[in-house]
């Protein structure tokens, strides 16, 4: 019976929790009711409920009362229930969780895991299906993971609740429920290495979590358009992994970032902006983004024109010059020095 | 120098004169009555008269109940059409009627309600097209009636933050000198929430007119009350901010009613926000995707079938002979009607033009923004040629 | 069926059976007493003694008049080092001493303090190093002392994020079987923040102990409680949480140090929090850089420093024979060779390696910020080759 | 006599609340002190105490009162004291200001300012000096406004004040004494222009707000090396001006951008991407960027070498490949399709 994602994340904090009997799992109706999402299912009937409880419903205070918990030896894992309800915890995030280490030059440090189930294509009415991890990974002292299969989302997040460092777990809510034939427990690479999920010679995907799929599929697509596509998945994207993601770029001399957020200062301009720092020469054609519109979610009648499909990958990968256009850099010399 | 033993249990030279004398209790006309405020027994008997709440007059009560009746066939057809895919979701307030129509009654056309993602029956009591106020839930658009002509804001889901809009609103109605009146409804989890806390001491500060009406239905999707806090009751949380407040029982419609209108009228009077706490009942599981067996008992929610505030009221006004078998039967009619039109009416999937999506984000739309219409406009092309 | 109006004027049939005897007060033990709790009066004289909080022996209070004269001096020293440019700003807390010193005294040497920007000197009255208390605002690092070692976490500046903080580092020690109290100063001005109220609801639904201190110095920079909050006090936000509260005379020092030993037992006894408002008085502006004269009288001013609260316990220490000329001019030598050996340990500029602001982002640096340290080593070694 | 950027902030708010009676200013600390930076000094004074007045100190409070003023008919401008002091408020942000227009097809608008004093080089403590741009500038429906001239702060903030949309005008805080002769009121390129604030043959340097001085300076400095360095004034992040940009970077066929926010997912990563999606075949490097380090933001001792410099402005220009180093691209031409 093939494992989902959301039964290997639920079982990467049974194992945690039975590893570690420090780590506490707690939030918003993860304890009797184990999540709406179900990733916490039986945590509290097997650990009690003083593992694995239940809050207040206020998001700055799960934030703050882990850092609080952390202060004391103990290693916080808490649920945000969906992605744009853990805005009110902005401040916690941003002022204390990722900076309390610097602050005190190590002596506080926050080894914490702040799960986020994020993202869209589940119908979800609005502020159900933000893409946020932007706002987290433009903030240092923060980690940002984001598994795509279902032997990441267990290895990530065992790493992650035994990373000393705090760790925005991003989860792909469209996933959780896809299947894969595997065996638990699962040790994928570390942080920071990103993954070639499908090798190709003619352009690289770059893309993260629920973005992956759709990546995929479209590499699969492309095969009849005789495009050989490679995809890399990121999976961290704080600590960025540059050296695989340039190695395929340099191979294959084409790349389009996909991500499921809006696109304007998100993850994916990022990763544009370092694949051509460092693949320049290699470039046959300027590195394109497939992102959501710069839209606020739309409501689930539309989402599927706001998300990367594999038609908008496809059109990105038609437009990197496959014609061999004689180089035009003629045209500007002359104004150059 | 060290203390002598001697000197340190010398005894200390005490004023003689008395102390000032105390101050007067500051939170008179703050804290709400240890117990709620209750008009009608459970049974429908009338309980002794209490100058602090008059009765609401027959007439009112009888179009509560209508609405009532009316507001729970229309919860139990939204219920229906996400069962038939009509609907994404729907979190029904069955249980909760006298809360849902008690204070949309309590209002005047022009005040302004804060409705959550629950009030779906508060607002059609209110007379919101339902088709409009299912429009989040089918999923077409996010805020399907207009909030500005309905003085309605959109049904919050961000909980909590509704409790500063509300402040804003009112505050800004009457700067402008307008007696507008803004009701919040919130629920007992989100006054956990910062926005709360920020919202009511905004309101209260600003002397704002407006009603903070928390239902405590008892629990927040799966958490009880007992995580959420350990105040003698959330009402006892006005005093924090100089607000009076009172508790209500939450399936007393006629309690509810005149609880209500006094709060309304405190805050029509200038004299800023009023806190109320309706003890109530959530029948339903959070929402038709929540199972709700799995955080209480059958027990406790048949506890609560005894307190159902329809027939509390629909008792109440036959024994004061204004309903009868007939009129029931009427209403009963209405309600049917009201949930056949809806039914028809969510028949059928909506359409919703793609391109609109870049309409609203601003007045007008950014260059980046005409660029990425485009671009869908070309898609959509694309695609009705390939179809074609 | 219509209502006759017969009908409707019909007397209701009302139940005839008493109503529910009134539930007991569900504020007892949880609502302040009116006035602020004062065991010395402005004048030094002691009142009438009370059995709610006994005094303080006079061996304590003689340790907090000694500590509060040594912490003016500090503070007097921290901002004349402002002037001569060795800070670059400085909060004061003149007028706040028996506050500051208060706090520690009521805790144990494990217990943890959650300070914010204002609390230097209650830092340096719990034995931390002012020079690295100062180094926050002198600018070589941000939290100069080390946290766990101190048992006192970085001075806080996002106003009341430290309240949440405590309540999990409290009910963590809890936890693991550890019987830490922790106590947390806040401002005034703080407490609307949302913080405020989610952090000690926290507390109050684990029953975590912690001692909230509120520190009403009446502004927050300019703005006055007035614009803060319209509840009879502060304290009285207690009872929204079911925490019990008490105000007290902020500038009488063996009440606070009497009400806040009363804190901390609860609190230490697994009872939960407590919510302690003392009513205080900032005798400086803000900071060094605010102007106060902009917003506030100079008679106010005045009127305080007929209740200083050094003078006050001296008073009374006095009174007692437990304290006379010798002894007063021997702890302010102390506090001069305490102030003056600062002086010179903050003369001259301290070096700070640019390179370690590399090392403690993350426990390991990412391969981006090897990348970048790099880069900065180099211009480092650019520059010196330069300067050279 | 000169007149400063505070100076030039304060009249456009006393203008706006002469124009417009609808105009309401508030925050903390902004009534009778007038602000902590006297942006707002005088106008309680002027338009009294219902036109410009203190709050209870939470900025969550504060833009979602904002926001209820807006449905209401008014037109609130708020200051959030400090930089990092609006994170708390980032769920009305992000959740109601940014998206209540979209939410309600236009029914309600919020046609409101978040004046935000932002950025460092001023010596102060610890979450005094965070550059959040990029939090808003990735969130839709938000506009974000940044100026560098005395004369843009003014004319810009007018703007702002009558825009239909949200507003977040970020001001940089070590420019608010730096001084400029002027007339006011000054009125400048309206929203969504960039401006070319010297112009130059060589390459581009892209700033805005706090970087545009130092972009400034390396231009000058550079001449010293011989490059001829044109400046581009981003001015308003949300809307960007492509136009403006592209045209610059062909002509020059080369571009740094100067941020002082963290660079890892900041706006200089969203122009580094859209000057190489636009620009590719113009360009003779990759284009480059100087950020702040991806780190919390120092204290005061440090930040000189957390903030970009003249010198490390300079290092990125000399490494836009001045030495006509032979096309390189064959290296990888053999693994392309
Ligand atoms: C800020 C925020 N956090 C979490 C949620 C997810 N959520 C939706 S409803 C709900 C429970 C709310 O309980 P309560 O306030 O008692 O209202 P009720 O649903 O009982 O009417 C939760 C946690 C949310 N909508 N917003
Ligand atoms: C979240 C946040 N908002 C604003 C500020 C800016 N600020 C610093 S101190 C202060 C006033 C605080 O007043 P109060 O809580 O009464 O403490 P006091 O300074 O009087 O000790 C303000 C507004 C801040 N530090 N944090
Ligand atoms: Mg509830
Ligand atoms: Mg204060």
């Amino acid at each position: 019976m093939a494992t989902t994602m959301a039964t290997a994340l639920n079982a990467a904090l049974a194992d945690a929790m039975l590893a570690d009997e420090r780590v506490l799992v707690f939030g918003e109706d993860v304890g009797q009711l184990g999540g709406v999402f179900r990733i916490t299912d039986g945590l509290q009937a097997r650990f009690g409920d003083k593992r694995c409880f239940d809050t207040p419903l206020a998001e700055a205070g799960i934030v703050g009362f882990a850092v609080g918990l952390a202060m004391s030896g103990l290693r916080p894992v808490v649920e945000m229930q969906f992605d744009a309800f853990a805005y009110p915890a902005f401040e916690q995030i941003a002022s204390h969780v990722a900076k309390l280490r610097n602050r005190t030059r190590g002596a506080l440090s926050v080894p914490m895991v702040i799960r986020v189930p994020y993202a869209g294509g589940i119908g979800g009415v609005e502020h159900h299906c933000d893409s946020s991890e932007a706002y987290y990974a433009h903030t240092p002292g923060l980690k940002v993971v984001t598994p795509s299969t279902v032997d990441d989302a267990y290895s990530l997040l065992r790493e992650a609740i035994d990373d000393p460092d705090p760790v925005v777990f991003m989860e792909p809510k469209k996933l959780y429920f896809a299947g894969a034939e595997t065996v638990l427990p699962a040790r994928t690479e570390p942080f920071g290495r990103a993954v070639v999920r499908r090798p190709g010679r003619d352009a690289t995907l770059v893309a993260y979590g629920p973005a992956v799929p759709v990546a995929l599929d479209a590499a699969e697509a492309a095969r009849d358009e005789g495009w050989d596509l490679e995809v890399v998945d990121v999976r961290t994207i704080v600590p960025f992994d540059d050296a695989t993601v340039a190695a395929s770029v340099r191979r294959t001399g084409r790349c389009v970032v996909v991500q499921e957020a809006q696109g304007f200062a998100g993850v994916g301009a990022e990763i544009a902006a370092r694949v051509q720092e460092r693949c320049f020469h290699a470039l046959h054609a300027p590195v394109l983004r497939v992102c959501g519109l710069d839209i606020p979610y739309p409501a689930p009648m539309l989402e599927h024109t706001h998300l990367p499909s594999v038609d908008r990958v496809l059109d990105a990968v038609a437009r990197l010059q496959w014609d061999d256009q004689p180089d035009r850099r003629w045209l500007t010399e002359g104004s150059a020095a | 120098m060290t203390t002598t033993p001697q000197a340190a249990r010398r005894a200390s030279p005490r004023k003689r004169r008395p102390v000032t004398p105390t101050a007067p209790d500051p939170t008179v006309g703050l804290l709400p009555q240890n117990d709620p405020v209750r008009l009608l027994d459970p049974d429908g008997t009338l309980l002794p008269a209490r100058a602090d709440y008059p009765e609401p007059s027959v007439e009112a009560l009888r179009e509560m109940y209508r609405r009532m009746v009316v507001g729970r066939r229309f919860d139990a057809q939204a219920t229906a059409l996400t069962k038939q895919g009509r609907l994404a979701v729907y979190p029904s307030s069955r249980g909760q009627e006298a809360c849902q129509v008690g204070g949309v009654l309590a209002l005047r056309y022009d005040d302004w309600v804060f409705p959550t993602y629950r009030e779906s029956m508060a607002l059609t009591a209110r007379g919101i097209d339902p088709v409009e106020v299912l429009t989040l839930l089918r999923g077409d658009w996010h805020c399907g009636y207009d909030p500005a002509r309905q003085r309605t804001a959109p049904q919050c889901t961000p909980l909590a933050t509704q409790c500063v809009h509300a402040a804003g609103l009112a505050y800004g109605e009457s700067y402008q000198g307008r007696d507008t009146v803004a009701l919040v409804y919130i629920g007992d989890g989100a006054t956990s929430e910062g926005d709360f806390h920020e919202g009511v001491n905004f309101a209260a500060v600003f002397k704002a007119p407006v009603v903070y009406f928390v239902q405590n239905n008892r629990y927040a999707i799966s958490v009880p009350l007992s995580r959420q806090t350990a105040a003698p009751s959330l009402a006892h949380k006005g005093v924090g901010y100089g607000v009076p407040s009172e508790q209500v029982d939450g399936n007393d419609p006629m309690a509810v009613l005149a609880v209500l209108t006094r709060a309304v009228a405190h805050a029509r009077a200038g004299k800023g926000p009023f806190l109320v706490e309706a003890h109530t009942y959530r029948m339903e599981a959070h929402t038709n995707a929540d199972d709700a067996t799995r955080y209480r008992d059958a027990d406790e929610v048949e506890a609560w079938r005894d307190r159902d505030p329809v027939a509390r009221l629909e008792t109440y006004l036959r024994g004061r002979d204004v309903l009868d078998d007939a009129a029931v039967a009427e209403i009963a009619e209405q309600a049917e009607t009201y949930a056949a039109r809806l039914r028809e009416r969510m028949n059928g999937q909506p359409t919703v033009d793609p391109l609109s999506l870049f309409d609203h984000v601003y007045a007008e739309p950014t260059a980046q923004l005409v660029e990425q219409r485009e671009q869908v406009r070309a898609e959509l092309a694309a695609a009705a040629e390939g179809d074609a």
